[in-house]
């Protein structure tokens, strides 16, 4: 039994770290994330230059063929960098279902110079392909789609979008190309700082070949897998640098002329922050080998997403109230990255889903 | 023992309702669905003061003499039943909450016939300037200065978490007028006429919502007269400890916390659980409201037993207990609105938040207020004195009135 | 509005509590409940002496037509000072029943000589009278018993014996003679020093005359009404109790030189109780007042037996916590006093059942 | 990363559960099923540690040339799933996980060659003694004094906690030696050989759950050999953090709590939920399962993390941390066990629980032992270091290791 990363996963995570700590900080974080794009595409194509967009594709698709391992080593950093950059959405949720697909346009996702996102999600954060009810129509050669997707992480943004839909009862995926005219999209931008948009179809036409897969459940449900592991890992990543600047708060912060981790009340939420970090990560760093060694059921990945999203909050709720009232303000980095850990519960079910749903496997 | 009920009470209910139902513009109405918050959009709620004052029902809690409306404390339960039913903005509590009743209590008539028409009117509104950056919960801790010249007192330092300095005409706040003593000591409370003295800044801070609500207020040779102190030089820390059970006194916060579940409960009609039902018929989300909604009913029956004056509220730290209940259910609300909106509470909507902005919100109203709601909620945990710090008063008098 | 007791209601408290402080401290208790008997006729005699036996029958029965707050004003002395006798048994359950069916029995049950108990828990904590299913079958001009009743408060030391079961779909309330052959009864002590009894009946025949009301459900209702508030009056009173000593004890226990209430840890509990403890009496206090008035409905019933079960565990166990070695031991009060808390939140519907029912009922 | 699977480990798997199957007793079996504390009928467990002993299982854990079996992480987990899914009661810590280990670590060879055999083997039980009636968080003020003369030292003063005293034939303690410095300075830990020496006098304390387990234990001038010291005189402190490691330390209690957990639902099959099903269909009741079972499992996660030399378990909070969230999962699962029994956990039934009594219990196995299991279970939190001690531990580190 072994949970540490490798020599190539440590190395991985280094180098990640270390460029987000050099183009990424917390101020450079924040004039891309304000800024009018909302994101910035030098650094997406410094993460393609690393490798890291190719890194979730299989390898005789081209990519990488990263483990499950080698992806919490790169989103753990993510989270505490506050990314915003469209990583889920494109290298985690688009890509692998293109790459299975054989689409021609994987290189240059792979690449960075194309976004592609998934239209998956229709509204309170879906947690299971069962949900999705988006009917797409067959119609002569084509196909006709009626009807919306919402929070489509990156859907303003994208070259490309995948949207998942019933064709004949099953789930289809299908291609629509950006800016295509009866479509109508709302693009926003989240609490956590991610791009996303509202996304209606009304009687939109596709072409025959829009349909890429006749039965995605599968692969929508293997790549949803692994964006649930990112998800977590960068929710992991957040709650350890709220632990680490909670700490060194409560140790230099002085009131009644001690430092107010003297104080014990603040002294045993930190304690319990610690705990709930503790666990989450063990359970992460579980939860990644068993994916790695194919062993990770549907309860296994429910266990983690309910855990993280739960103690994240207790993890993030805590390090704001020993902050007072400048964990209140906008110029820390202490709400952003309690906002990304709701955000990061939110979606793909949330913990109440997802522990409820260990109860009900057993 | 004894709880009134019958058609006065009905006919009153009935009054209220009518009142309420006209009284508001379309904009209040929209700022009070557009609550984020304790402190309501200002230009709405105070628009909405001078309604209810010409009314006569803006200051219920006062005494009538002052202006107050004279009512049983079941008239009073039922107003504000009635009027958080209708997502009114509640009326800012900086002067009719806290310096209007301190002055009612200990000001000199001079300062009541000043200020308090004021107040009552709306025309004023009051910013509380109280922590410093470096005295939060160690509040007598704070060193903003005011150094006595002549009839005037000169003030340097600053002040933050002061809610809507950037709205505010007036101020009350804590200086530091000797440095000699027990820290406790060489406190003085005072009132300013303005807030646009010159030598002071005012700095908006933008909280984790998104939204400029607290402000940083900086003293720079502020020249101000003495004759706006409450008590006497050096003794505002007794001052502020008076004025400290208003404002954690409360008595009718319950109608909130109660409207925030007829509101989750709304939603939960049209939001599916996950597992085959609507959240409306999920055991598990019955059952949560179902505790919350238990715990909720028995702070409305603390705050009920605190205004009829049962003789258990005479214990020192009621106040202290009733901050605490308050801001913890009122986060737990919260949590359960970001809950049921899920994943459709995640875009962030300052444009739309805005009143009078006519732009469409991308779902339901609470899908745009749950998440900045829920957010500035962690500030009730914290202002008005932490939760840490109240649990420390009460564990003090632990044992007593048992 | 009002919630202080009358000058009578306080008077009758002052008496209660200092009749048990007399003569019904903790080592008096604990002999009387380690006793063979496990209560003590010296005391019921001087209950029914002080008139409480009478108390909660209407006064056109012969009985002092007690309201709410006066039981609530006797059943917090009762919760503080942990009675063992069969207050809630006989003059809470069983009496105002024989009361209303005009039993011959009432007068001797008033006056302390005749103990009667009212077998109506089936398993589990019977929260509602829907859930019993005994049924009596009639034969002849008699009926006859099947099945079992569970946790029936002083089922072994009654004269009387009430059962509710269904007759003709109906809940029926027969009465049984103490001793009658085909019964078996088990009797134990509870884990609060109160007697109870599973009683089975097989095939038990009683005559035309034991039936003593065809259709009890109303009147029931109003007997477990009065009963959840009595219950939840003891444990109010028992939190007010472990409230006051743990407060004691933490300021005069010294640990690293101070009291233990120095530590904020501990403190912080101690506010936390207090808090609880307020809220319960505050949600009981109303509650009476509101059954007083007549207004108190299923929703009033199910907040007050919900928020005192979950609240006293919470008192109880910091309790105990707070006191350490000797708050797990038996020679304190403390552990006492909490199992009487959490025996009371088990009877009629624990808390889980009741906050549940609230949310339920809108 | 690595996690083995493999048919290696199901064929251990079947030998593990071929020799647990028919290897205890029925009284042992019984002792397990009636279990209602972490330890374990005493007769009854020593029995079976001796069973256990002669098929070379009796230490998993320790090393291999003291007597530990040289399992793999995945076999000790298998071992430890399969020994309590059979409800089989765990060894004694006090020896195997307590003096055992520390011996081993630090003890003289003569020292182990003299008691570890007789500790592996479950010949002798060994008495903890630290506690003092007004030494328990504060555990270094301990007064219990220790005057050396000649080869031996006669101590005076009480221990109290001293769980299975009257069962003990040794006992380890400690014991103070030096008066002058600071506190932690003057403290010798001692082995005892016997629990017998003249002055000695044991009391055992009746639990809330009604039974016997802790003792006080009394010292009126009783003489012992100066041989039976661990580590230097004054240096016990020293000595005792380091036992404190491995008392805290744990490995595989996730098994135990996994155990509760299927006990539950077993009894959830046949209770109903008040609600129209059984338990074991009810949705609320699944969720609060799904909820701690959870949480077990990111408890089991951080146990494996630990044994497997994880760097995050090199962080010196770790015992703390685990001893932290062992105890409140056990309070956790031991609620949930009452919950499920309802009114049927209140009868006292002191009789059918004693090992051997023939007294048919009233209801199921579980309606017996679930109310005393929950009552003892309260102590988990309060006994080897409070847990209001450990979070002070884990809170000195707390930004580190992240």
């Amino acid at each position: 039994m072994d949970f540490t990363f490798t020599d190539e996963q440590q190395m991985l995570r280094d180098s990640v770290s270390s460029f987000l700590q050099r183009s990424y900080d917390f101020d450079a974080r924040n004039k891309i994330v304000r800024g009018s794009d909302g994101w910035s595409r030098a650094v997406w194509g410094q993460l393609a230059e690393i490798g890291l967009l190719a890194l979730p594709i299989a390898e005789d698709a081209g990519g990488l063929g990263g483990s499950a391992p080698d992806l919490v080593a790169i989103a753990e950093p993510f989270g505490a960098h506050l990314l915003a950059e469209p990583f889920l959405a494109t290298a985690l949720l688009a890509a692998p279902l293109l790459a299975k697909a054989g689409s021609g346009e994987l290189e240059a996702i792979m690449g960075g110079s194309k976004i592609a996102a998934l239209a998956y999600e229709e509204g309170h954060g879906t947690a299971d392909p069962s949900q999705i009810a988006m009917a797409a129509r067959r119609d002569g050669h084509g196909f006709v789609l009626d009807g919306e997707k919402r929070m489509v992480l990156a859907g303003a943004d994208a070259d490309l979008l995948l949207v998942v839909a019933r064709l004949d009862g099953k789930l289809a995926l299908l291609a629509v190309a950006s800016g295509q005219g009866d479509i109508v999209t709302t693009g926003y931008q989240t609490i956590d700082g991610r791009r996303a948009a509202n996304i209606r179809f009304a009687a939109t036409r596709l072409g025959g070949d829009a349909l890429l897969s006749v039965d995605v459940e599968p692969a929508l449900r293997e790549v949803l897998d692994t964006t649930l592991l990112a998800l977590c890992a960068e929710s992991v990543g957040a709650m350890g640098e709220l632990l680490a600047r909670t700490a060194d708060y409560a140790a230099t912060r002085k009131q009644f002329g001690v430092p107010i981790l003297t104080f014990q009340a603040v002294a045993h939420r930190l304690a319990d922050m610690k705990i709930a970090y503790t666990k989450a990560r063990a359970t992460l760093l579980y939860t990644a080998a068993l994916m790695e060694a194919r062993h990770a059921g549907e309860r296994d990945m429910a266990i983690l997403k309910g855990q993280i999203g739960k103690l994240g909050r207790e993890v993030g709720e805590a390090a704001i109230q020993t902050h007072g009232g400048v964990g209140m303000t906008d110029e820390l980095a202490i709400s952003h990255l309690h906002k990304r850990i709701l955000a990061n519960d939110a979606l793909l079910g949330n913990s109440e889903y997802h522990l409820r749903k260990v109860g009900n496997l057993t | 023992m004894q709880i009134e009920f019958g058609p006065e009470l009905e006919a009153f209910r009935a009054e209220v309702c009518a009142f309420l139902d006209t009284a508001p513009t379309p904009e209040i109405r929209e700022a009070g669905r557009k609550l984020t918050s304790v402190f309501a959009p200002f230009d709405q709620v105070m628009a909405w003061h001078r309604i209810l004052y010409e009314k006569g029902w803006a200051a219920p809690n006062w005494p009538v003499e002052h202006g107050g409306t004279g009512w049983s404390i079941e008239q009073r339960h039922i107003f504000a039943e009635e009027y958080r039913r209708r997502d009114l903005p509640p009326l800012l509590p900086q002067g009719l909450g806290m310096v209007g009743p301190l002055l009612i209590d200990i000001g000199t008539e001079e300062q009541k016939a000043k200020y308090l028409p004021g107040i009552l009117k709306g025309e004023d509104f009051w910013a509380q300037g109280y922590s410093e950056p470096n005295s939060g919960s160690d509040l007598a801790s704070l060193s903003c200065r005011a150094d006595p010249d002549g009839d005037d007192y000169i003030i340097n330092g600053s002040k933050i978490w002061t809610t809507y300095a950037h709205h505010a005409n007036r101020m009350f706040m804590l200086v530091r007028t000797d440095n000699t003593g027990k820290k406790q000591q060489g406190i003085t409370f005072l009132l300013l006429d303005r807030i646009d003295y010159p030598g002071m800044t005012i700095r908006p801070i933008i909280g984790l919502d998104g939204f400029p609500e607290q402000c940083e207020v900086f003293f720079d040779n502020v020249r101000v007269p003495q004759s706006g102190r409450v008590g006497a030089e050096n003794d505002g820390w007794t001052v502020a400890k008076h004025l400290l059970k208003h404002e954690r006194g409360g008595g009718a916060q319950s109608p909130t916390l109660h409207r925030g579940i007829e509101r989750i409960r709304e939603a939960a009609q049209t939001t599916p659980s996950g597992f085959g039902t609507m959240l409306a018929e999920d055991p598990v989300f019955l059952r949560d409201l179902g505790e919350l909604e238990a715990d909720i009913a028995s702070f409305e029956h603390f705050e009920k037993l605190g205004v009829s004056g049962h003789p258990m509220a005479n214990d020192p730290a009621w106040p202290s207990m009733n901050k605490t209940m308050n801001s913890e259910l009122t986060q737990r609300i919260s949590v359960l609105m970001t809950r049921v909106c899920g994943t459709e509470g995640l875009p962030l909507q300052h444009e739309a938040l805005r009143v009078g902005a006519n732009v469409e919100p991308l779902g339901s109203d609470l899908e745009l207020v749950a998440m900045p709601y829920y957010l500035n909620s962690r500030a009730t945990t914290i202002y008005a004195g932490s939760n840490e710090v109240q649990r420390d008063l009460i564990a003090r008098t632990a044992g007593r009135g048992v």
